[in-house]
């Protein structure tokens, strides 16, 4: 069954208690979480390795939100190497989108357009902040 | 006051009233600046300078006084005395923008963390009295508005503004773990992560507030 | 709508406290100080050196009652010398005042003739510095991490420019790296949901749907926060107290870039 | 599904915030939203009352108990969420609302009329609690610009003839090219309507 996240979120972490909700250890024991997830197509073995390979071309955009499920599922599956992998990933991202970021005239072609249409929400923030303020820069730069 | 401040204090008497009150003066504006720039960077609302604007706003009264008295009485090529108010208008504008956006600044906090704001004493000693009255009628203004909007219609359960529904607490508080930029007046030492960090004096830095923040309120540190 | 955060600072800002800094002049008639809110202005003599905020320097120069003394920094010489710093210390940013930019850009637009060079030539040569230095810090950027960066030896305007992205950058990998060291809190994920304000909550409630062989199992659609109001009558939840966690070291690699001046270290 | 209404809601708050202007109260969807939890209530309600009954009631297996909480955990869910998406909209409106009283510009009727009657009311409100604010720091503009001042003073050019102006530095006769140097703020609207040209 399809659940959205903020709702599949708390059902999974959450433990049906068959009592008034009294912590007990021995209650705990026996309970189970209300639904078990299943690992979702951006976290498949095959997804990941093609972060590993190639992390610029991996396109994030149909994920809106990319990191923030990541952030949500690692938590809950405490996936450290998961977290690691991405984090290197965002890196090697963000050190391209703040390349991409610099450039003044808003023209991108080829690749770069590419990667660009395949940000996620966050990263399409991040790349409009830092075009934002390098722009601002060359303004005051001109100016006068 | 700290130690510095008292040394200060020291050599100023040491040399008479009259440079006292320029000396206290001249310190006033870059307080005044620095202040501001601590508002903007950091992501906590900081203690109201009430002090120092108080001061300064003397100040502002005084030249505003000033300008009508002389400007009144302005020919028109007494270039002197045109070119002085010139000096002391464009100083006026000066302050009154770093009071005027130090201010605003503020504003926008205790409109973003109200609620968290009144629910800590220490919390709510940092605002000055208007501001307070500001955050509380603001706030009031805020739950009409929902209640006659929707919320008055809802059952009675769901009526309060402060849970935490499905872990996630819908007080908004300020983010101390976001980085900020810092210089370092001397060398120092800090602990993120159980790592030791070693900070040089001058060194310039990025690390997340809630590691810096006491060496930022003691002064140790400067955000940037 | 992407504005940038509350904590940036506009250029115009930033090149308004660089018109506090002191300055020495050279007045050309002599003039009576005034009483101001900061520091009196002293009487000007003609001819004897004084101190002033930048400001006031610019003030009294258009009205042609001053020649501005054009700081040692700002020959043609001294840039060069700190340009063949920038080349040879590829780890390290030269000194230069904190704020070089504003000031040489001020005193090149509004008192060209007080220059010792031509000016052409330390426009050029600034272009060239500022050039290098640029370079260098966008380097340092692939040493971004989620614990520091040092940055020692950037001026304020250099700082600015690439602030928001430093520490969203930064802000972003420390919301993953806490997410699995939360030890049983909703810190990390908490943050990063709250992160955005009000647009997190719009953010997050786009949907996406994931599939994977014939289950689906979406996984979008999450929101979180919201702003909100207190009542006074306060539900059991209270205000839960947010301190940062602290976790054990984590096991990234150290992979110190040789080529990049942003130190990054750690233990 | 429940919780759709509120999605919806939410997505339009994300599309008002790129606009410049407060777009059209969504009545219809807020009433439907607050239906919506009303009847949620009205479940959580019924899954209680029969929750309890059974607590007694050794014959019904585990596992049943179990779906039944699980219902009922999910229902509650539903509501907040439901809630929170009112409120993120209604305060999003909100910050738009406070944004129109401090940039201090004359509502217009069109801006007027996609706000709800109760958020005409907040406007007419905080506008008031924000000039008593600003009342008690009359020395400093606090409606001002936030922009640091640059050029104070600057120096202009009479293109046509305007006639005589009264600035704290006394009247100038503006007369066809002549030149004076005068405060940027007294004279910003001659130089938009093309009598003063700056040089």
């Amino acid at each position: 069954m399809e659940l959205p996240m903020w709702l599949a979120d708390i059902l999974a972490v959450c433990a049906a208690q068959n009592d008034d909700g009294i912590d007990n250890a021995e209650e705990n024991a026996e309970t189970q979480a209300f639904i078990r997830l299943i690992e979702p197509e951006f976290f498949s073995k095959q997804f990941l390795n093609f972060i590993k390979s190639d992390t610029l071309k991996v396109n994030l955009a149909p994920f809106a939100y990319y990191y923030k499920i990541v952030a949500k599922w690692s938590y809950m599956f405490n996936d450290t190497e998961l977290v690691e992998l991405i984090s290197k990933m965002f890196v090697a991202r963000a050190s391209e989108i703040n390349g991409l970021s610099y450039k003044l005239n808003d023209q991108f072609s080829g690749d770069n357009q590419e990667f660009l249409n395949g940000l996620e929400n966050f990263e399409k923030r991040l790349f409009k902040m830092s075009h934002l303020s390098y722009k601002d820069m060359n303004n005051w730069i001109a100016k006068g | 006051m700290n130690f510095n401040d008292i040394l200060k204090d020291f050599e100023t008497e040491a040399k008479g009233p009259k440079l006292e009150s320029d000396k206290h003066r001249a310190d006033d504006i870059q307080r005044l600046t620095d202040t501001w720039i601590k508002e903007k960077s950091v992501p906590e609302l900081l203690p109201y300078a009430g002090e120092l604007l108080d001061r300064l706003l003397v100040g502002v009264r005084k030249q505003i006084e000033f300008i009508e008295m002389n400007s009144i009485e302005l020919q028109q090529d007494e270039r002197e005395i045109k070119l002085l108010l010139v000096i002391v208008e464009n100083e006026l504008d000066r302050v009154q923008f770093l009071i005027r956006s130090y201010v605003r600044v503020r504003l926008s906090k205790i409109d973003k963390f109200a609620i968290y704001l009144r629910s800590e004493d220490e919390e709510l000693s940092k605002l000055s009295s208007n501001e307070t009255v500001y955050m509380e009628k603001h706030l009031e203004l805020l739950m009409d508005l929902y209640n006659s909007q929707f919320l008055a219609s809802m059952p009675e359960g769901l009526q309060a503004l402060d849970e935490v529904a499905a872990g996630i607490s819908m007080v908004e508080k300020p983010e101390y773990e976001r980085p900020v930029f810092v210089k370092c007046k001397r060398d120092n030492h800090v602990l993120i992560d159980d790592d030791e960090i070693e900070l040089t004096r001058n060194g310039i830095y990025v690390m997340r507030y809630s590691a810096i923040r006491d060496l930022v309120s003691n002064g140790e540190v400067m955000v940037l | 709508m992407t504005e940038l955060p509350p904590y940036h600072f506009t250029t115009s800002e930033i090149n308004f406290l660089a018109e506090q800094e002191s300055i020495t002049i050279l007045p050309r008639y002599t003039f009576n100080g005034t009483r101001l809110i900061g520091p009196r202005l002293p009487n000007l003599k003609a001819l004897h050196r004084q101190q002033v905020p930048v400001w006031i320097a610019l003030i009294l120069k258009k009205q042609d009652r001053c020649n501005v003394v054009i700081p040692d920094w700002l020959s043609v010489s001294f840039l060069k010398q700190r340009y063949d710093e920038e080349v040879n210390q590829p780890n390290n940013f030269s000194e230069l005042p904190w704020h070089w930019l504003p000031i040489a850009k001020m005193l090149l637009e509004k008192c060209s003739d007080d220059f010792i060079d031509a000016t052409h030539e330390v426009r050029s040569t600034l272009q060239d510095l500022r050039e290098i230095r640029q370079l260098k810090a966008r380097k340092g950027i692939k040493e971004l991490n989620e614990v520091y960066l040092q940055l020692d030896g950037l001026s304020l305007m250099e700082i600015n420019e690439i602030r928001p992205f430093i520490i969203e950058s930064m802000n972003q990998l420390r919301i993953l790296s806490q997410s699995v060291k939360g030890n049983g809190q909703f810190t990390g994920i908490e943050e990063a949901a709250e992160k955005e304000d009000v647009s997190g909550l719009l953010d997050e409630s786009e949907v996406g749907d994931y599939t994977r062989d014939s289950t689906r199992d979406s996984i979008a659609r999450d929101t979180a926060t919201t702003d909100s109001v207190a009542r006074d009558s306060i539900r059991g939840s209270g205000v839960r107290s947010r301190k940062p966690d602290t976790s054990y070291g984590d096991t990234r690699d150290e992979n110190d870039d040789e080529d990049s001046d942003v130190e990054y270290k750690k233990s | 599904m429940y919780g759709d209404q509120a999605t919806k809601l939410i997505l339009e708050s994300k599309r008002a915030q790129s606009l410049d202007k407060i777009p059209l109260y969504q009545h219809d969807q807020v009433r439907s939203i607050v239906r919506e939890i009303r009847d949620l209530q009205r479940e959580a309600d019924v899954l209680a009352e029969n929750n309890l009954s059974q607590l007694d009631d050794s014959a019904i297996p585990y596992a049943s108990d179990k779906v039944k909480q699980c219902q009922l955990f999910v229902t509650h869910l539903c509501m907040r969420r439901d809630k929170r998406c009112l409120l993120a909209y209604q305060r999003q409106r909100a910050n738009q609302i406070d944004g129109l009283v401090w940039s201090n510009v004359e509502v217009d009727r069109e801006s007027m009329e996609n706000l709800s009657q109760h958020e005409q009311e907040y406007l007419s409100r905080y506008n008031e609690l924000v000039s008593e604010f600003k009342g008690a720091m009359s020395e400093v503009d606090l409606g001002g610009s936030l922009e640091p001042p640059s050029d104070v003073f600057i120096d202009v050019r009479v293109l046509k003839d305007a006639g005589e102006i009264q600035t704290e530095y006394g009247v100038f006769n503006l007369t066809k090219d002549s030149q004076f140097f005068v405060r940027q703020a007294d004279v910003e609207r001659l130089i938009q309507q093309g009598y003063l040209m700056r040089l």
